[in-house]
């Protein structure tokens, strides 16, 4: 165990059980926060392992967007604030999600374990520095790079025309959606 | 050169036209100018036997592969002049309603483009490309411009009727050609005629040929695949109605004689006895249809039906003769088919629907050059001789009463006979169509719609339609100027075929 | 001499497309069908005069076809020529008779356009050494004959007519187009030399020629096929003249005689040909005997002159030659065309062609007396007209053909030979006797009102009794021009070459060979029948038929029903055509709706399996996700 | 010094948690939470095997890089759609039984 095998590991325990936390708890303003707090500490993981830039990112674009975007999200679609009995599936789904979620952490655990057990890096050398980063997205990976940039105009072309399609033809039907104000409450 | 030019210059045409936005002069010109130019070419082409062979897809082998022979020389000639007539015929007149006139126009110089492509590939992937090309602009064509009195799910239907029977058989032709590519190992037409099937077991020949007449079949049309035609007929367009007729029927029995008759024979021979009673059947069931049928547009398309049975009657019986009739009654039906949808394409557009129920004055008196044109096409469609399709048909039953030495003969004597009932059928349903609308049978009580004036053909459009008169008379009298075109290809395709003379 | 045989040919159609180009130009049309027609006539009259037999005239050239050979040749010898020249003389006349009867008629140029193409295709089957040709010809006069039927296309009854000629012919052709395949797959040429010469399969010989004689029943109007001819009288009365003359009908007489060398050696296709002939002529000369309509008894002799024609060959003995069968079809050209041109002038006259209307009316009239008297006497075959020579040479041929071992075949055509000679003496002197006597000496009586009446009820129910309403109708609205001199000149010239015509019959090998025997036994039946029928009407007081019960009467003159019977089978076949579009709607095209159905369910389907409830859809797909991945782990390792 | 089976342990377990996260929560901005944390656990698997030793051009922290955007993609899109599906259903309850009726924009079409 070295210095940075400990630090990893209470990161790690964190990023761990804020995840648990965020799935499991009855608040639904909870669970995002929850989310936050598991997704930095993740960015915290990356500092360790010596991945500055992607740790930095991780904090920008999840902790900055992408949270800030389900709590938006959340607020739009009437969360209740305070604890909520109906936030789960019913029990047997949940005994199902478990199982599948055991499972998955078995399978890629007794898949990966083996692969890294025994492989330790030095990271005060890194074998890839931030320039090398750059160099690479902006030299190998450049097209792919421009590729993910188009990716990201169409998502929000399409994000704008799901919204506006149903809007029309909400328009062309005329019929308002009157249970909206009833079953709100429920999501 | 020249024959790249003339593929290339209705495709240009066609993206001008379809490019330029809206209403404007500038359209017709580019039509107009790149039909006349493209006519000029294929008779250049045809006069030349132009032929060209560069290589295009080098990894899947396949190579632009253009030419012209005595099968296809005719075809050419009918396509690029048709095409012509119909653009003069459609500028002449409105644009039919349901988009804009460059659309129109730029869809009919895609079929040109298409349909030339397809009679001239030297090439069975080619071939299978350019048959495809014309599918879109023809569904464009049924339900976009498509008889605008008929509520908008009809057209759909007839538009997507013709699109998926047409898929469908080009998707069976497909399977067919890669399969005879893969075992032959060459996709040029040239070689495959020439290899006359060898290397080909017989059981994989009749399959391929199975496939490959079935899939042109469709397009023919054979007679149970037929219903995908009345209705394509009755919705489109003048211009559509006379390319369907005209050029893309042909496509069908040209794959025929090029794909089939010339790779596989031994499998055709094995089916021609489905091929000849498929024919007579259709040739009485179209017949019959239109002894009953009450829309003008859709007797014809039944009609059709009968006289490309004859053209299966001709190809079944796989002797020279047979194959010389069935070119000839191929670009007989072209002609008769064209004028005849013309003139009653006009009708309808003056009209509103060509119900034979509906009393009209006589075109006898009041419209006498439509009523010339109307009866020259009908006695035409009897196979009246002195007029082009009796050749085609008189050979047709020839040829099958004395069909190559492979054939069954008991079963094609019957056949002829059943084709020859189908002749008096023909005369019935021609004489039908002219005691109503060009004797006017009753409208004897000269009121409501029969007192109404009829505006005779006039300008382009009667020049459209007299030039096609005159061709059915000349190509009627002087059967030789089409024969002859065809006859030593004939010759060539079936040699090896076990022909005795 | 052979591009006199092409003009022969072409000059007619190009005749019919000038005419049709300047149809308004009444006097333009007029000449050019004229002068057309009477150039032909010189021309054949010279092929006549100085014939050279020669069989490979080119035409187009032979037509590129590989296994079989069709050179499109013309033929010309003696007998073409003739026939030529008497097409072309009687078309002349009819041209000329015409151009006076249909002058107040507005499409006067149309129809002398399509008696020229009319005459093409007479002329191209006469001339032609070459099967296709001869179907080509063949057919062009059949279109003609419905353009011409159906001149006054105003009336129902024409347009019926028409109609019905075209369409009964047609269907008899079947047999025509299969007859002249099977003959020339026997040949392997459509050559007539080639065909007349080929040694083959006597079944493709049966074949051949019984469709032949198939094809020429319904052309000729033999049972039963005949129905169409009389109904053809509702066309102008010069297209009547023409199409039962000398050409359409006539036609498949020269046909068969052109293929007689074969018809010898097959006897089932004889046989046919004789029974056809034999009921057709007796058939027809008995109903002929009953019309009430001159034109419509006109046309029942037709039918059993054509019968008698087509009985000489079906009887005469091979070494004789067809000679007797074109000597009669030439003799009957030229009283015929008489007689139509005759009854032409007097329904002008008379307002009508009706017995009722014409009763009498002929004998204030000169030259029109005369010379429908001669045309009924020859009818009759009296001595020396045309008529009497080539009936009587049709007799003797059947005799000798009886006699030298035709067997059943050829008595039974000699037993209705004389049965029909009487007849057509008896119908002919009651149709001389009706249109002579006055109607002052047949006004007393009292029960020509009855007839009346059933001739108007025959008139409903036929609709085509008073044929050729059309003139009736022109005459009584304006008054008809008197007429002309080159018309009545027509129907004298008519007259005189029936009285003469028997020289040109003397040129032809066979055509004048007249029996003692039988010619003495032939006029002693014309005598006879005659007598009996001027004693029966009290010398022309009483119409004969009257004195046949209405029992009988009422379907006589409607041809016993047979119309009916013609519409039976068009019912039939219209019915069958209604459960062909049934089933073409029903059945057939099921199958691709049904695959639309089909595809459209198999869709809703899917559609509907993907709108499960959310959160279960994503536990099965997350367990499906597990499994996979559980198995490609395990595979893996 | 760093022993990488602590980072793929830790990927793996959050892996499992955020498909429990999917299957256990009915609604559909809390199953994107889920979805989020297993897409983390790619994009720290793939920074685990970046930093071993010998990996070309960069691989791990660049794709890690583009999996973050294309995330940002993804939830950009899905969080759409589920406003779509609120304003239309009312509700954003994926347990709900949803509305089994006939577009009627598909009808007619023979």
């Amino acid at each position: 165990m070295t210095t940075r095998d400990i630090v990893f590991a209470a990161v790690g325990v964190v990023t761990a059980l804020s995840a648990l936390l965020s799935v499991t708890t009855k608040h639904v303003v909870h669970a995002a926060l929850w989310l936050l707090v598991s997704l930095g500490s993740l960015a915290g993981a990356y500092l360790v392992l010596g991945q500055e830039l992607v740790g930095l990112v991780q904090l920008l674009v999840y902790v900055g967007a992408i949270v800030v975007l389900v709590l938006f999200a959340l607020m739009l679609t009437r969360a209740p604030i305070g604890p909520h009995a109906e936030i789960d599936t019913p029990w047997w789904q949940r005994v199902a999600g478990a199982v599948l979620g055991g499972a998955t952490t078995a399978l890629l655990a007794s898949l990966l374990l083996p692969l890294f057990s025994g492989v330790s890096v030095d990271l005060d050398t890194p074998t890839t520095t931030t320039p090398q980063v750059a160099q690479a997205i902006f030299g190998t990976w450049v097209w792919p790079f421009e590729l993910l940039s188009v990716l990201l105009l169409v998502a929000l072309i399409g994000a704008f025309a799901v919204s506006r399609l149903v809007l029309r033809r909400d328009a062309d039907e005329r019929a308002p959606v009157p249970a909206a104000a009833a079953t709100g409450d429920r999501g | 050169m020249a024959l790249t030019l003339m593929l290339l210059l209705p495709l240009l045409g066609a993206i001008a036209c379809i490019a330029i936005p809206g209403e404007s002069r500038v359209e017709r010109v580019i039509a107009l100018g790149s039909t006349v130019v493209t006519a000029l070419l294929a008779v250049v082409v045809v006069w030349g036997r132009h032929e060209v062979d560069v290589p295009w897809i080098r990894s899947l082998g396949v190579r632009w592969h253009f030419g012209v022979d005595g099968i296809s020389a005719a075809l050419v000639l009918l396509t690029a002049l048709l095409t012509v007539a119909v653009v003069a015929h459609a500028l002449s007149g409105p644009i039919p309603r349901g988009g804009t006139g460059s659309t129109f126009l730029g869809c009919i110089l895609l079929v040109e483009t298409g349909a030339l492509a397809t009679f001239m590939a030297r090439d069975a992937i080619l071939f299978f490309i350019a048959f495809e090309v014309v599918l879109v602009p023809m569904w464009v064509l049924v339900r976009r411009f498509g008889d605008d009195h008929v509520p908008d799910e009809t057209r759909a239907d007839a538009a997507g009727r013709f699109v998926l029977f047409t898929v469908l058989g080009s998707t069976l032709m497909l399977v067919g050609i890669l399969f005879l590519v893969l075992h032959q190992g060459t996709s040029d037409l040239t070689v495959l005629a020439a290899r006359h099937g060898a290397g080909l077991s017989h059981s994989l020949q009749v399959s391929i040929a199975a496939l490959l007449l079935v899939g042109l079949g469709i397009k023919v049309p054979l007679w149970p695949l037929h219903t995908w035609l009345p209705s394509a007929h009755t919705i489109a367009p003048t211009a559509g109605s006379v390319l369907l007729a005209a050029v893309l029927l042909k496509m069908g029995t040209y794959g025929i004689v090029r794909l089939a008759v010339a790779t596989v024979p031994y499998g055709v021979a094995q089916l021609s006895p489905v091929l000849a009673l498929l024919g007579v059947a259709g040739i009485l069931w179209g017949g019959l249809a239109c002894l009953v049928e009450r829309d003008l547009k859709r007797l014809i398309a039944y009609s059709s039906v009968a006289h490309m049975g004859f053209v299966a009657l001709a190809i079944a019986s796989g002797s020279e003769t047979g194959l010389q009739a069935a070119l000839y009654g191929n670009i007989a039906h072209g002609v008769v088919a064209a004028l005849l949808f013309f003139v009653v394409g006009d009708l309808k557009e003056q009209w509103g629907s060509t119900d034979l129920h509906v009393a009209r004055a006589a075109l006898r008196d009041k419209a006498p050059r439509f009523g010339l044109a109307l009866v020259v096409g009908l006695a035409a469609a009897l196979g009246l001789p002195g007029l082009v399709s009796f050749w085609g048909e008189f050979l047709a039953l020839y040829a099958a009463w004395s069909p190559a030495p492979d054939r069954p003969v008991a079963l094609l004597r019957v056949c002829v006979v059943l084709g020859a009932v189908g002749l008096a059928l023909a005369a019935a349903y021609s004489l039908r169509v002219a005691r109503i609308v060009w004797a006017g049978e009753g409208s004897d009580t000269a009121h409501g719609v029969a007192a109404e004036p009829v505006a005779d053909a006039h300008g382009a459009r009667w020049g459209v339609v007299l030039t096609l008169v005159v061709v059915i008379v000349a190509l009627g009298v002087l059967p030789h100027l089409l024969l002859g075109l065809s006859h030593t290809a004939t010759t060539g395709l079936l040699s090896g075929l076990g022909v005795t003379p | 001499m052979s591009w006199i045989v092409r003009m022969i040919v072409v000059l007619p159609a190009l005749a019919a497309l000038v005419g049709l180009l300047c149809r308004r130009q009444r006097l333009l049309a007029a000449g050019v069908a004229i002068s057309v027609s009477s150039y032909v006539a010189v021309l054949a009259l010279i092929q006549w005069v100085a014939p050279s037999r020669s069989a490979d005239i080119d035409t187009i050239g032979a037509l590129p076809l590989g296994d079989l050979s069709v050179p499109l040749h013309l033929l010309s010898d003696r007998v073409s020529g003739l026939v030529s020249f008497v097409v072309a003389l009687v078309v002349l006349g009819i041209q000329v008779f015409t151009a006076w009867y249909l002058r107040d008629d507005a499409r006067y140029g149309q129809f002398a356009a399509t008696v020229s193409l009319f005459a093409a295709g007479m002329l191209l089957l006469v001339q032609a050494g070459d099967l296709v040709p001869v179907l080509v010809g063949w057919e062009i006069m059949g279109w003609c004959s419905w353009l011409l039927i159906g001149h006054d296309s105003e009336r129902h009854a024409a347009r019926r007519a028409a109609y019905k000629a075209f369409l009964v012919t047609r269907v008899a052709d079947i047999g025509m187009v299969v007859g002249i395949v099977a003959l020339s797959v026997r040949a392997r040429s459509t050559d007539l030399m080639a065909v007349l010469t080929a040694t083959g399969s006597s079944t493709l010989l049966t074949v051949g020629l019984v469709g032949v004689v198939v094809g020429v029943a319904g052309k000729s109007g033999l049972v039963p096929f005949h129905d169409w001819l009389p109904d053809a009288m509702e066309g102008p009365t010069p297209a009547s003249a023409l199409i039962h003359a000398a050409t359409m009908v006539a036609a498949g007489t020269y046909v068969v005689a052109r293929l007689f060398a074969l018809y010898a050696e097959d006897d089932a296709a004889r046989t046919l040909l004789a029974v056809l002939a034999a009921v057709t002529m007796v058939y027809a000369a008995l109903l002929a005997l009953a019309q009430t309509d001159l034109k419509r008894m006109l046309a029942y002799s037709t039918l059993s002159q054509i019968a008698i024609m087509l009985s000489a060959l079906a009887a005469a003995p091979a070494e004789l030659g067809p000679g007797a069968g074109i000597s009669h079809l030439l003799g009957h050209a030229f009283f015929k065309a008489l007689l139509f041109l005759g009854a032409g002038w007097l329904s002008v006259l008379a307002g009508g062609t009706a017995i009722a209307a014409v009763r009498g009316r002929l004998r204030p009239t000169g030259a029109l007396r005369w010379s429908m008297g001669i045309g009924l006497a020859a009818l009759a075959g009296v001595p020396p007209l045309v008529g009497f020579f080539s009936k009587d040479t049709v007799i003797d041929a059947a005799l000798e053909g009886a006699t030298g071992g035709g067997g059943f075949r050829a008595w039974l055509v000699v037993v209705a030979l004389f049965v029909t000679v009487v007849l057509t003496a008896a119908y002919c002197a009651r149709a001389w006797l009706l249109l002579d006597t006055p109607v002052a000496a047949t006004s007393a009586l009292p029960d020509s009102e009855p007839a009346l009446v059933a001739a108007e009820e025959v008139a409903v129910v036929t609709t085509a009794d008073s044929a050729d309403d059309a003139e009736v109708e022109r005459v009584h609205a304006h008054g008809h021009a008197a007429i002309t001199l080159p018309a009545a000149l027509v129907v004298s010239v008519l007259a005189a070459l029936t009285v003469v015509g028997t020289l040109f019959l003397t040129s032809l090998s066979g055509g004048v060979h007249v029996g003692v025997l039988s010619a003495l036994l032939s006029l002693l039946l014309v005598a006879g029948g005659a007598y009996a029928v001027w004693f029966l009407s009290d010398r022309g007081r009483v119409d004969v038929a009257d004195l046949v019960p209405d029992r009988l009467r009422e379907p006589a003159v409607r041809g016993f029903g047979v119309d009916t019977a013609y519409v039976g089978v068009g019912r039939a076949v219209t019915a069958l055509a209604r459960v062909v579009v049934a089933l073409d709607r029903d059945v057939v095209d099921a199958y691709p709706r049904a695959t639309a159905v089909v595809a459209r369910a198999a869709g809703r389907a899917g559609e509907r399996g993907h709108r499960g409830v959310p959160s279960l859809s994503l536990l099965s797909l997350l367990v499906g996700v597990v499994l996979v991945a559980v198995l490609g782990v395990t595979a893996w390792r | 010094m760093i022993h990488l089976s602590l980072p793929a342990a830790l990927a793996a377990l959050l892996a499992g948690i955020g498909v429990y996260g999917v299957l256990a929560r009915r609604n559909a901005v809390l199953v994107l939470i889920g979805v989020e944390l297993v897409l983390n656990a790619a994009n720290l698997l793939l920074v685990t095997a970046g930093s071993r030793p010998g990996t070309q051009l960069s691989a791990g922290p660049v794709l890690t890089l583009f999996v973050i955007t294309i995330a940002a993609a993804e939830i950009t899109v899905a969080l759409a759609i589920i406003l779509v599906m609120f304003r239309k259903a009312g509700h954003i309850d994926l347990t709900a039984v949803p509305d089994l009726t006939d577009d009627p924009a598909d009808e007619g079409v023979s």
